[in-house]
């Protein structure tokens, strides 16, 4: 189980590949990435990222091992990134190794879901008219109710 | 106490931390006499609803005890992923 | 949209960083990728797989289409192998692109509970005991109420 | 018209593919057909629950018309992803 917490770019190619590597009893890899989109006007300049250094890294590491226990998976990989990013950058990326194909999937939808709400990081979106921060969205808290 | 803020809460306060000599009990009872010390702090703590709590690192509610606690952090609901 | 079925090896990490480097409107990438698991026993030597050349396309081809028009996805991308594989070897992989990370993976479950029971393959598992054929789960039929 | 088997469909009658010639309106006129030719094709298709069918490359039931068609498949539920 690896946790990143980082203001590099990682490469996805190279993630996948690294933790896709050493097989013992999986038959199922799922990965999400999360990327930085433009607003609907495409006026975005910057996404700037804020987190909470030690307590993310602690809840990320939470996150993943009760996703770890629950779906008994063989790996977890989760990479958040901070700091300032352009549309079209990767912020974060999560990876799941099971079984089967349903514990991958469940496992890597609770990663997000939990990384979306209980994960300390805020986004601010810059654009020409200014900074504001991202607000919650009543959906994503919604969306922890399922596990 | 090391008391962190986030996000708008570190804005509107105008710092990202400060010590704090408190003889609160509870974090409710912090945010009360962090009302009281000026309108910034008024302002950032004007709707708990909108706010989200940690204790030494640990997401909590506002009524959470301080006994033996190192570090509060005050930030708005997260938007991690 | 792209559609592979090969005999051939891919590379997950070269084929994710592929699919992730146009981004025009994403926000979210999915990847699921099956490996083949050796049995409980360890005593699977080679796993064969039959297709239908011709209709196994067509069919991957619909399917992806189909998800792609749901979820309104900005990309897709399935590669399955066919022929002789050893236990640890990548059997298929898809992939999914959208703005929203429910859509993401909601296609890419979408696309392999489709590819289970509706793409013309069908696995043979090799032991020292001699060949036997993979029978279809009522679970993976099960899965397609759901859609 | 080119019927084609697979997997242990393919394995009972022996044989890949094979062009037969028939009258019969329907896959299951064919499957009664080649019932009757030997027991391989007996044994084939003694459970029909068990098998599946294409007609030209499409996944269709057993009383599909087999008008202007050139090419049925039989083979087991599939096992791809």
């Amino acid at each position: 189980m690896r946790i990143s917490v980082q203001a590099e770019s990682f490469d996805l190619g190279e993630e996948v590949a690294a933790f896709s590597k050493e097989y013992q009893d999986v038959g199922a890899v799922v990965t999400f990435t999360g990327i930085v989109r433009n607003n609907d006007s495409g006026t975005l300049k910057e996404m700037l990222i804020e987190h909470y250094p030690g307590m993310t890294e602690k809840a990320l590491t939470e996150i993943a091992e009760r996703a770890r226990d629950r779906w008994n998976l063989s790996d977890a990989l989760v990479i958040h990134r901070h700091g300032a990013l352009v549309p079209g950058e990767m912020i974060m990326m999560v990876a799941t190794s099971a079984r089967h194909r349903v514990a991958a999937f469940e496992a890597a939808e609770y990663l997000m879901d939990y990384l979306k709400s209980r994960a300390p990081f805020w986004k601010q979106e810059i654009t020409n008219d200014g900074a504001e921060w991202v607000a919650a969205k009543d959906a994503d808290e919604d969306a922890l109710k399922r596990w | 106490m090391k008391v962190v803020y986030f996000a708008w809460v570190r804005e509107r306060i105008g710092l990202p931390k400060e010590d704090i000599a408190t003889d609160a009990k509870t974090v409710a009872e912090l945010v009360e006499e962090l009302r009281a010390r000026e309108e910034r702090y008024a302002l950032a703590f004007s709707d708990l609803g909108a706010l989200r709590v940690a204790v030494d690192q640990e997401l909590t509610d506002f009524d959470a005890s301080l006994d033996g606690v190192q570090e509060v952090a005050f930030f708005p609901p997260m938007t991690g992923g």
